[in-house]
């Protein structure tokens, strides 16, 4: 029973120069549903990830959310359309406080992608506050919303880009190993707050290493090695899958 | 800040209130008078003291020639106030002058930096006149300032007396009834350099102008055309270079193959410099075009100027407004007084301004007012001798002196480091005067309002 | 014929001082990622050893001009001609390329104690306030230099066989009306000259391998232990040595005054970025392309076309460029774009 | 309260603001600043400086070329003078309009690139205006002297109006001659609603993306925001202040020249913002008072007033104290000006504001969370 396909990767080639970075690439994210990208170092992943932003354009295929075609669009517009990436190293404001980092795409969300508002004040965006309050408290800054992002720790920059993606409750999340470079207790609650959200109905892509987090999480896994897929299932299909031993054993250093 | 006396009154001689919305905003803002039939701005009838604002460049490429300019007013003022020797006012023909301030007030004076820019000379005059209550301002070392200056001080109605101002506009389309010119202008250089262009070099000359992009320098190259094309000469090209361009080449490569066998270069300050040294070393001088020794012309010439440019300057004709050289008894009573009490001899910047603050002061002795109309009319076809151009006359009708214009030659072989213009004829007045209504120099004075 | 010919030359001979003047800067923005606004007051006070040499090898014994009474003047005789007659003439002649030797140790001791004593502290500090300290300090340089040598310029000749210029048409068999002087072609061959030295020491030497690799990622190199700042120091001396070069040789074309640096500060600034931002090769392309095109928009012919053209066409090429490509002519992707 | 919907504080600070600038005349007193004219050089160039801090305090986009607009504000209120009416309300909204209309289009083509690209391709644009006005457009500007009013000239409305004047022309907002206080209090009016406006700006979700877009515009880009309208917006909004500010330089002081639009003016009003500190809402303002103050005070003591100065003192200390204090005032101005440039930036990093701030916080630390952003005063 395949639920309703939300984005569409078909046949997408990635060259650098001579580089095959992915080839002929072939996935669908159905609605609803944690899809789970894992491989080795240098498979393919991020740069996946980011044809499906907007960051790069594929040499060759398409992407297709909710049916049309995005690749070859600005960042922004595919933003918009909903598909909202969480960055592995976190991409904040650093000069600004924790929870203006929140409101910003809070703002996005609401405003759309240009709106000129220089007579508005920001003490009356209550719904915006509210909504940044309410993703806060979820990822546990609250207390803190008022510092300066810049000097957070690590762990926390994840948590306020994790922050960041969720408060525009986009209809597809791509998570880009939510969870690297935190501790284990930090891990545990952030795969929690995943479960927890998971009930709202987005649409999330994980590339993620720690294989517990991802059978923790993910309703089906992609196998990415050296740019192409080669596996594809559910999690217990995946884990005694031959092909994706190797890959792992084999192809990694 | 010099003590002052009077409170400064501001621009008020025309401002009149009407709204409450002015007078509700002037509450404890200083006093603000309204006009009266015979105010003026900054009277200083009530105090013991007069002030002076002297506005000069203080930094910028002419801060050499200002500093000059405020040792020539420093020393005037000391004059008046009846301290040194006296100078020039012991040679002035007719004075009034008593040497003891002016109307028996001791002469203050403030100082401001116009950093060669309208705007900066404007709110440094201003400033003069409001806060310190300066009755006349005067100086400057560029034509666009003087202008810009003289056209405010007519608005404030305050006398200016022009410093080094050597475009014809000062005193042609931009005349003010409030503005005198003591310095010549191109059309004076021009009458000048004439004739002895005409007997050194010829009268089958062609001519390639070298000018700067800007009111001064197509004043000059104007007049210098006008003179030079009167004498049969002929006019291969005249090139506007930009303000300040530093290096000319690009502007000098041309000239060599354009079969002119005269250079004039229109450039004044490090225009000049720059591009009189690069054209020697583009080996014009050494030239020989249509048979004849290539020559270079610089209309204006200053002494300061002179010594930027060193060996370069040897031999080449220009003309000057005074030369501390000259031997007529004004001119060694202030060489004199001025080398006593600085040790060098003054610039022609300096001479200029000096006496244009003696004239100013003996104006008012002679009015027996400070309102500056009485002293407007005094100046006006004021006669005087004794300042060092001979027989001189603040023509009425622009307000412009008229006097003798030296032509000078750099020296060959000077005989002390200041020694370097040389003076090759000293052309009466009578040549170099003109109709204050020639096509594009006639202008409004407008009025005296007090 | 003739007239492109002599404007080609002029435009390589502007391009060579413009390279010159600018190749410090790049170098400073490159390795030190700092807008260094006090790189004028570098160039001017390269200008300044000259005419400070000049002075010391022109002390004179003043003879006293009796005819004049109302103040001192002087003939003034240098000790150097007293002395040695003819050799001492020549020695004084010669004052501008020998003021080089005095110029290099003394442009390195300033470049290493601005660096030491201010530039360091601004690294890691934003550009603007970097933009703030240099030009303050090169305020600071200037007025210390004025209230010293006043703001007339100074004339500083060069030796007499080479002040003239030189018959090019005559040696390459053209119009006799070719001609140029020897200075500036000097200066071209000078610029070319150290230009090249900066590129080989950069190029061929170990301590010009750690630099371009600092370039490149200041922070990898720093990890294998290699003290990348001191390195940089002896980058700010060099940079300081270059300026100070450009604007000794420069002298007998244009005679220095105090604000002469100030005059160079934008065209440099202009002839880096067109070149793009650290880019030493960039810089020496765009300071020749700049020059020609400045040379030949000066034609009296151009300006009948476009009037004015002269007076904005580096701005012009500045902007063209710019955007056709977004990093200027050679610029890295990343430097200084934020 | 609900202040123009500005929160408590804001309210405060706009005032505060307020009452410091009207009441300029006196509090100025005793530091000799008290005169018509600089006041008015204090109100317009705080207003350029607060206007272009919009763009560089809230983006960080470094434009080297806005001495431009202030030009392009001043003769298109000159002229607005000579062709329609002295009053200086249509010269004010023309040269405004004018200068904003050259922004969209500078903007627009600068824009396209960042960092010191940008900054050099406004400095372009400027260099053009201002070479292209002091020669060749001299028809336009009237080149070195300056473009001003004439008393022929046709002032269409004025004329159509019956409005008569005497003398020369100068402004005049009904009846009211723009000049000494009159004038000041015009430009002090257009200071506050300008702050005023900055002050919305800076509080406005519109003045959160900006930056936002300062601190990592990619990021922006990848939050849905389309960025270069926000900045072309920035870009305009701060070319008409400075636009603004020249029309009210010509407003005070009917002559627009040339010289107002070189790179040194764009400078000018770069280190006033910078001096004061970036992205502050006071400090552009504070700078720029700063700057023009040593400008028109520090140069003119001289000699003799100085002796005046130290005239208390025992003769051999005030003669002393003259040589020490003379080589930094009078034509020495400008190295007092360097100094202090080096003196601010080294021992208050960010400028009087922030260094005012940060000095202020280490006296009462105590680790006390300061619930706001330090660019916020």
């Amino acid at each position: 029973m395949v639920g309703n396909i939300v984005l569409n990767i078909q046949n997408v080639d990635k060259t650098f120069g001579g580089l095959q970075a992915l080839s002929n690439v072939n996935m669908q994210i159905e609605e609803g549903k944690i899809h789970a990208i894992i491989g080795p170092n240098g498979a393919g992943k991020s740069t996946l990830l980011n044809v499906c932003i907007g960051r790069l354009e594929p040499t060759s295929g398409t992407v297709r959310f909710d049916g049309e075609i995005i690749t070859g669009k600005a960042p922004y517009e595919i933003n918009q359309a909903g598909v909202v990436r969480v960055f592995q190293t976190p991409e904040i404001f650093p000069e600004l406080t924790i929870l203006e980092n929140v409101m910003i795409p809070a703002l996005a969300k609401r405003d759309g992608a240009f709106s000129f508002n220089p007579f508005k004040s920001m003490s009356d965006e209550t719904d915006i506050f509210k909504e940044a309050e309410l993703v806060l408290e979820d990822m546990g800054l609250i207390d803190q919303m008022y510092d300066h992002s810049g000097s957070m720790s690590r762990g926390d920059k994840r948590r306020l880009e994790l922050a960041m993606g969720l408060v525009q409750r986009p209809r597809l999340l791509l998570l880009d190993e939510p969870t690297a470079g935190m501790s284990r207790a930090d891990t545990n609650a952030t795969i929690e707050t995943l479960i927890r959200i998971k009930e709202r109905g987005m649409t999330k892509v994980i590339i993620e290493h720690d294989m517990h987090v991802v059978f923790s999480l993910a309703d089906k896994i992609s196998v990415l090695a050296q740019g192409a897929i080669i596996a594809e299932g559910a999690p217990d299909e995946i884990r005694g899958n031959p092909k994706v031993q190797e890959a792992y054993l084999g192809g990694a250093h | 800040m010099s003590k002052k006396v009077s409170q400064p009154n501001g621009w008020t001689r025309r401002s009149v209130l009407k709204t409450g919305l002015g007078t509700a905003a002037m509450a404890g803002a200083p006093m603000f008078f309204v006009r009266n039939a015979h105010a003026f701005t900054n009277d200083p009838s009530s105090g013991s003291t007069v002030t002076l604002g002297f506005n000069v460049p203080q930094t910028g490429a002419y801060a050499d020639e200002g500093a000059d300019e405020l040792r020539a007013y420093q020393l005037a003022v000391k004059h008046l106030n009846g301290e040194g020797d006296g100078g020039m006012m012991n040679t002035m023909q007719p004075s009034s002058l008593k040497g003891n301030g002016i109307l028996g007030k001791k002469v203050e004076y403030v100082t401001g930096d116009t950093q060669t820019k309208s705007d900066a000379a404007r709110a440094s005059a201003k400033r003069m006149i409001e806060k310190d209550g300066a009755i006349m301002i005067t100086g400057g070392s560029s034509s666009g300032v003087a202008v810009a200056v003289q056209s405010l001080c007519q608005e404030a109605g305050v006398i200016f007396m022009a410093g080094l101002t050597h475009s014809n506009d000062t005193t042609g389309k931009d005349r003010r009834k409030y503005g005198f010119r003591h310095f010549f202008n191109t059309e004076m250089s021009g009458a000048a350099l004439g004739p002895v262009l005409e007997s050194s070099f010829g009268n089958d000359r062609t001519a390639y102008h070298l000018t700067a992009d800007y009111t001064w320098g197509w004043s000059q190259e104007g007049s210098i055309k006008k003179y030079t094309e009167a004498l049969g000469w002929k006019t291969n090209a005249a090139v506007r270079t930009p303000l300040g361009a530093g290096d000319f080449s690009q502007y000098i490569t041309p000239v060599l193959n354009s079969g002119a066998d005269v250079l004039v270069l229109n450039h004044y300050g490090k225009d000049m410099v720059n591009s009189l040294t690069q054209a020697v070393q583009f080996g014009l001088r050494d030239k020989q075009v249509n048979g004849k020794d290539f020559q270079i012309v610089v209309p204006l010439f200053s002494r300061l100027m002179a010594q930027g440019a060193g060996e370069n300057i040897k031999g080449i004709y220009g003309s000057t407004n005074w030369n501390w050289s000259l031997t007529d008894e004004g001119s060694q009573a202030f060489v004199k007084s001025f080398g006593a009490e600085y040790g060098f001899p003054p610039s022609q910047a300096a001479h200029t301004c000096y006496v244009q603050t003696l004239l100013y002061a003996n104006a008012i002795e002679a009015a027996g007012t400070f309102n500056p109309c009485g002293v407007i009319e005094v100046l006006e076809g004021f006669k005087f001798d004794g300042m060092g151009n001979g027989a001189t006359e603040y023509r009425a009708e622009d307000h412009q002196c008229f006097k003798d214009v030296l032509v000078v030659q750099g020296n060959e072989s000077p005989s002390s480091q200041f020694d370097l213009l040389k003076i090759v004829e000293v052309t009466p007045r009578a040549k170099v005067e003109y109709s204050p209504t020639m096509e594009g120099y006639a202008g409004d004075l407008g009025e005296c309002v007090a | 014929m003739d007239a492109i010919f002599l404007q080609t030359l002029n435009g390589l001979d502007k391009g060579g001082a413009y390279a010159l003047i600018a190749l410090g800067l790049t170098l400073v923005f490159g390795t030190l990622g700092v807008v260094n606004f006090a790189h004028g007051a570098l160039f001017m006070l390269g200008a300044f050893c000259a005419v400070t040499f000049q002075k010391i090898l022109t002390l004179s014994k003043k003879v006293k001009d009796e005819s004049i009474t109302f103040f001192d003047a002087y003939k003034e005789i240098p000790y150097l001609e007293i002395w040695f007659g003819d050799t001492g003439a020549a020695i004084i002649d010669w004052a501008v390329p020998l003021s080089i030797l005095m110029a290099i140790p003394v442009m390195l001791l300033i470049g290493l104690i601005m660096e030491r004593g201010l530039i360091q502290y601004f690294y890691k500090r934003t550009h603007a306030e970097q933009i703030l300290v240099t030009f303050g300090l090169a305020i600071v340089i200037q007025e210390i230099i004025k209230s010293f040598f006043g703001a007339n310029p100074i004339p500083t000749p060069a030796p007499d066989v080479i002040a003239g210029s030189a018959n090019i048409g005559s040696w390459i068999g053209l119009s006799d009306s070719l001609v140029y002087p020897y200075w500036r072609m000097i200066y071209l061959l000078f610029a070319l000259a150290v230009i090249g030295a900066v590129f080989a020491f950069l190029q061929f030497t170990t301590f010009g391998m750690v630099v371009r690799a600092g370039m490149a990622d200041r922070e990898t190199v720093a990890l294998l232990g290699i003290n990348v700042e001191r390195r940089f120091t002896i980058v700010f001396g060099i940079a300081a040595i270059v300026a100070g070069l450009a604007g000794v040789m420069y002298t007998p074309i244009l005679p220095p005054d105090y604000h002469i640096g100030m005059d160079f500060l934008v065209l440099s600034f202009v002839v880096v970025v067109v070149g793009g931002m650290g880019s030493l090769p960039g810089a020496v392309a765009a300071g020749f392309l700049l020059g020609i095109l400045q040379s030949f928009a000066s034609m009296n012919e151009v300006k009948s076309i476009f009037p004015g053209i002269d007076q904005i066409i580096i701005y012009l090429v500045a902007v063209v460029i710019l955007l056709v490509r977004p990093r200027g002519l050679l610029g890295r992707k990343g430097v200084m774009e934020d | 309260m609900n202040f123009f919907k500005l929160s408590p504080r804001d309210a405060l600070l706009m005032v505060v603001f307020a009452a410091v600038v009207l009441l300029a005349p006196i509090w100025m007193k005793p530091f000799g600043a008290a005169y018509p004219d600089l006041l008015q050089k204090f109100a317009i160039f705080g207003l350029f400086a607060i206007g272009f801090n919009i763009l560089f305090g809230l983006t960080g986009y470094l434009s080297f070329g806005h001495a431009a607009f202030l030009g392009i504000g001043s003769y298109t209120t000159v002229w607005t003078f000579k062709l329609l009416s002295m009053n200086p309300i249509p010269a004010v909204i023309f040269g405004t309009l004018v200068a904003g209309l050259f922004a969209v289009l500078i903007g627009f083509v600068s824009l396209r690139r960042t960092g010191i690209y940008f900054s050099i391709l406004t400095l372009a644009f400027a260099q053009m205006c201002y070479n292209l006005a002091y020669s060749v457009l001299t028809p336009i500007t009237n080149g070195e002297t300056g473009l001003r009013v004439l008393r022929d000239d046709p002032m269409l409305l004025d004329k159509a109006l019956g409005v008569v004047q005497e003398g020369s022309p100068i402004g005049s907002f009904f009846g009211i001659n723009m000049r000494g206080y009159p004038a000041f209090y015009f430009c002090a009016v257009i200071l506050i609603i300008g702050f005023f406006i900055s002050l919305r700006i800076f509080r406005s979700p519109f003045g959160l993306k900006l930056r936002a877009i300062k601190s990592n515009q990619n990021r922006m880009r990848y939050t849905g925001f389309n960025t270069r309208p926000y900045l072309l917006w920035a870009f305009v909004i701060s070319g008409m202040y400075a636009g603004m500010a020249g029309s009210m330089l010509a407003v005070t002081d009917p002559l627009a020249g040339a010289e107002r639009m070189q790179w040194t003016a764009s400078g000018e009003v770069v280190l006033m913002t910078i001096l004061g500190g970036v992205g502050t809402l006071i400090g552009p303002m504070l700078g720029a008072v700063l700057i023009k103050y040593f400008e028109n005070i520090f140069s003119a003591f001289n000699e003799s007033a100085l002796h005046d100065m130290f005239s208390f003192l025992p003769s051999w200390l005030e003669t002393v104290m003259v040589t020490v204090v003379h080589p930094f005032v009078g034509e020495g101005w400008h190295l007092t000006l360097g100094s202090l440039f080096m003196v601010i930036v080294i021992f208050l990093p960010g400028g009087l504001v922030e260094g005012a701030t940060r000095l202020f916080k280490r006296r009462k630390s105590d680790g006390v969370t300061n619930k706001n952003s330090g660019s916020e005063n």
